[in-house]
């Protein structure tokens, strides 16, 4: 399945069913990881309902340092 | 005490996390400053590099209130649409409020600065706008119902302090709600003076995480706040334009 | 550490003990300001007025230094007896050489002031002589032997600060003496500028007792040396005309 | 030469014509400036007093460009009147929005004079906005298409001169439109500093009308205007911070 | 009319002839300058070279008033030697007394400074000390008998402008013989400045020589001085921190 | 007639059937005066055509320093 | 026997033969007191040996607040 | 002859008796040149009587651009 993830084509496989399948796969769960799926911004409870599917657009974001 | 929206703190120091040498620094920087309340920028993040390192991680964030900014937004919709973002990782409903109108001057623009607080106060969040020194367009954030305002002293990183002091007492008279100096102080003295025009409290970043050592100038910094608001609490003497005794001018010839 | 001919001090705040509302309020002003060394000056007492508060005995001399001043001195001579007086008291052999020209400036005599410290040298004195920002004057006071050389920032209880901070700098990168900046302090930042442009220390004295509240005030310059020292020592981020982004400025463009 | 829409001026300096202490004075004071755009208020008469001077009456205004302000405006829609009664004389149809949001300050209101400015742009007046040194109001109002920029050194009235020349050259460096400064001049000198930022005009009133000697400030200030802008063409020497002899140093040591 | 000594003058522009690009440049700048007064140094010439340019010979100096000056001496006695040998010259007997006392920041030596002075009195030259803004330094040379005060604004060639206008203006205050300001000036609005603060000529040559354009900063400062004079005689209006309207504030709602 | 004048009631003359009249009367038809009339601005040349009725309301302005 | 303090003509005590004497009579003794006698500065441990004879010009001095 | 001038060695023939020949000499005596004579200044109308004699040092100074 492809997803467009920040703006590149990512292919993943088949098992990634969610959005919190996707953060698993990278170790990436228990970190400060904010997703917007289809321009619509997930509350952090509901990665595990966000199911994916082929040509999703996901922004992933997080926080760095700023002023 | 400072109070902002519904949170109470008491250190008057707010505390930026760009730039710094490294996460060591930046740790022993944030202890000393004895700051309360931490600014952070929002990004794109690489989820397949396992090793990207992770600001908050470095940090106990739970004993920090968390200021996301909106840098990077060039208009009120992007503005807005990060502060969505940061407060969707379920750490903070606060926001610093960023929508730079010029790249080198980092200014911001009034009406899209404006825009986004009004529409972020809608949505609920606690709004803290940077803003120029402009007095009446820190009288219209006030009026939209911003729980801060924030006027600059200077470009930001520019070091440059208060450039105009007559324009922030204005901001601070006038205002019902904290005014936190934010942007442009560069060294110890310039934050003493902020407080001491009656600033509630006051944002840096650069001025530590740019100093040749930032942990001595975290310190330096936190001790300037608080000499600043003493000063302001304690009363200063009015500047004469000529000199007054010390020592008693009676029975001076001796002898 | 400060330190001044054989002395030595953690505190860098000389402060004066002139025009306090009241002993309790110096007092507690002293305490709070942490200072070592205290200023005073020679006067003519009236011994058959037995309730004569005297001023020492409010405090507990043997925890400080005493620096007299030769306030009230209007030549060399005159300095140096008002000098010998003080030294005759078994407590002090510092002084602090104050040779005022003009009554309504109340800057100092060069002229006078150069002639006072090189008797008082000879003598065998610690000397501190009050000098204007005048960067040769400081040159030849210190080649006379001086033991920290002590430029005004302004007149005597104007309380306008650093006015010449060229001047200022200048003098304490030539010289290899302790700088002191004395007079012209006005609040809190003041007196942190004149850490972070390099000074040894500050002396102040109307800055707190003519403070609405000289106790608080105390405090205030105490914390403001502290962080004027600190950012001096941490090293302050140069001045930049334009702004320098404090958040990252590249992968703003989210989505 | 100084061009505003479709005007184009000798002389740099705007005046206001407000509080002279006589019409004698005033007349002259105008001649020695030699301006070409005189500044008016608009205000109710009363038809029933004949002996009412008249200002205008004391000028020959056929040789001046009349500007009137829309002073006394609380909001665009007031603004926006006062500026068509104004045009209704048939003198002028240049305006100088003036949209105050504050007693004490004076200060513009900056989302009003915004509108204010929109609106006369969209009925063809030539529009000159007074406004605060925000470098991205400034910019906003060019971008409506506004004929020149007026913002204020300081207060209205004030005398404090240029408080911001980092904004005001900021402004000055981004506008393609001319950039009056207006507001706060005191003297001489704040109106040649600002004609070396790059200024096109200096717009003042109370400097001149409220000096001792009226008529000499008059001509003080075009003489500065013109130094300044002489000054700001044949391009100022850098400001260093140590010294550069003017006397040759080779050769010294005579004999 | 600015008289020095037995001389009178109706500029009040000192002019430096020091590091002008070429002889034509520098004739133009004088002339549009409109000074009367020109300063020299004195320097070893190779009497075998022919073509060495000659620069009194590129203008014709019974047009103006020589003003040598003592640059290149180190202390009194040296200044003493110079200024004979500029005497002996047969066309000027006044001096511009220039001991600097160090090399980094060229700031005058006080001491050697009063003996050179003292005994060019004796000599019976016309006296003119450049001094730094001491103010008692600037009273024992007025004692001495000095024809005029000349303390520098900033570091010579610095350009910095006058630092410090308070010691300049009590310098004014108190003298009864010309003060001029010398070295520092940068620009117009400096010139205009320190004749507003009241002194009576201001004497420069980097701030000219050195501009990209020396001939039209020649005429700006001719303007500024001028100006600055003009508004000093005019008496300008005292700064107020808040503000006050040119407009009339009543009958303003206009309907 | 009635008029109300910069918001006071005046009564004038029957034969003043105009603004020009009005300002004629009072001899400031020279002289820089703008005209409102019922909340309605005024061109100069309009004056002589600008009949009035009662309970007309008029601003009258002129122009006064100001800076 | 006459003594002239701080300019001010005092008459004291035959008793009174020493600075130190004086000092005492005011209970001065034990706290911050300078003495100048005849123009001569006397050190502290100077006191009890310092006569007074009639004219002597004494300055006494302590320390004020000052800056 | 030898003169010493500005520090420099200098061989000058016979001819040049007085301070006044050395300058017509290098074609300087019209302009404006200051004369030292072995420690002693010389005024402008003293260059003709100012003999030469081996030896004598000669300072020769002028005007140069300063401010």
């Amino acid at each position: 399945m492809n997803l467009i993830i920040n703006g590149k084509t990512v292919t993943v496989g088949e098992e990634i069913e969610t959005v919190q399948h996707l953060l698993q796969a990278q170790n990436l769960h228990e970190r400060v990881v904010i997703v917007e799926l289809n321009k619509n911004i997930l509350q952090k409870e509901e990665h595990s309902d966000a199911s994916l599917k082929d040509g999703d657009a996901l922004e992933v974001v997080s926080f760095v340092g700023g002023g | 005490m400072l109070k902002i929206g519904q949170y109470t703190f008491n250190s008057r120091l707010l505390l930026g996390t760009g730039k710094f040498p490294d996460f060591t620094t930046q740790r022993q920087a944030v202890e000393e400053s004895e700051t309360e309340i931490l600014t952070f920028a929002v990004r794109r993040m690489d989820i397949f590099d396992q090793n990207q390192p992770n600001l908050l991680e470095a940090l106990d964030v739970k004993r920090f209130t968390l200021l996301p900014n909106t840098a990077g937004a060039k208009n009120a919709e992007e503005a807005v649409r990060i502060a969505k973002l940061a407060k969707a990782s379920g750490l903070c409903d606060m926001v610093k409020v960023e929508v730079i109108g010029c790249d080198k001057t980092l200014l911001p623009d009034p009406v899209e600065t404006l825009k986004a607080s009004e529409e972020l106060l809608k949505e609920g969040f606690t709004v803290l706008p940077y803003t120029s020194d402009d007095v009446l367009l820190a009288r219209r954030l006030e009026e939209l119902g911003v729980h801060a305002i924030m006027p600059g002293a200077s470009p930001i990183g520019s070091g440059q302090g208060i450039i105009n002091p007559l324009n922030m007492r204005f901001i601070i008279e006038q205002s019902t709600v904290p005014v936190i100096v934010d942007a442009g102080i560069g060294t110890a003295s310039d934050a003493a003076q902020a407080m001491e025009l009656g600033a509630d409290g006051v944002l840096l970043n650069t001025a530590v995480s740019g100093a040749k050592d930032p942990v001595k100038m975290a310190r330096a910094m936190k001790l300037a706040i608080e000499a600043g608001r003493a000063a302001f609490e304690a009363g200063r003497i009015e500047k004469k334009q000529y000199a007054t005794a010390s020592s008693p001018t009676e029975g001076m010839s001796i002898g």
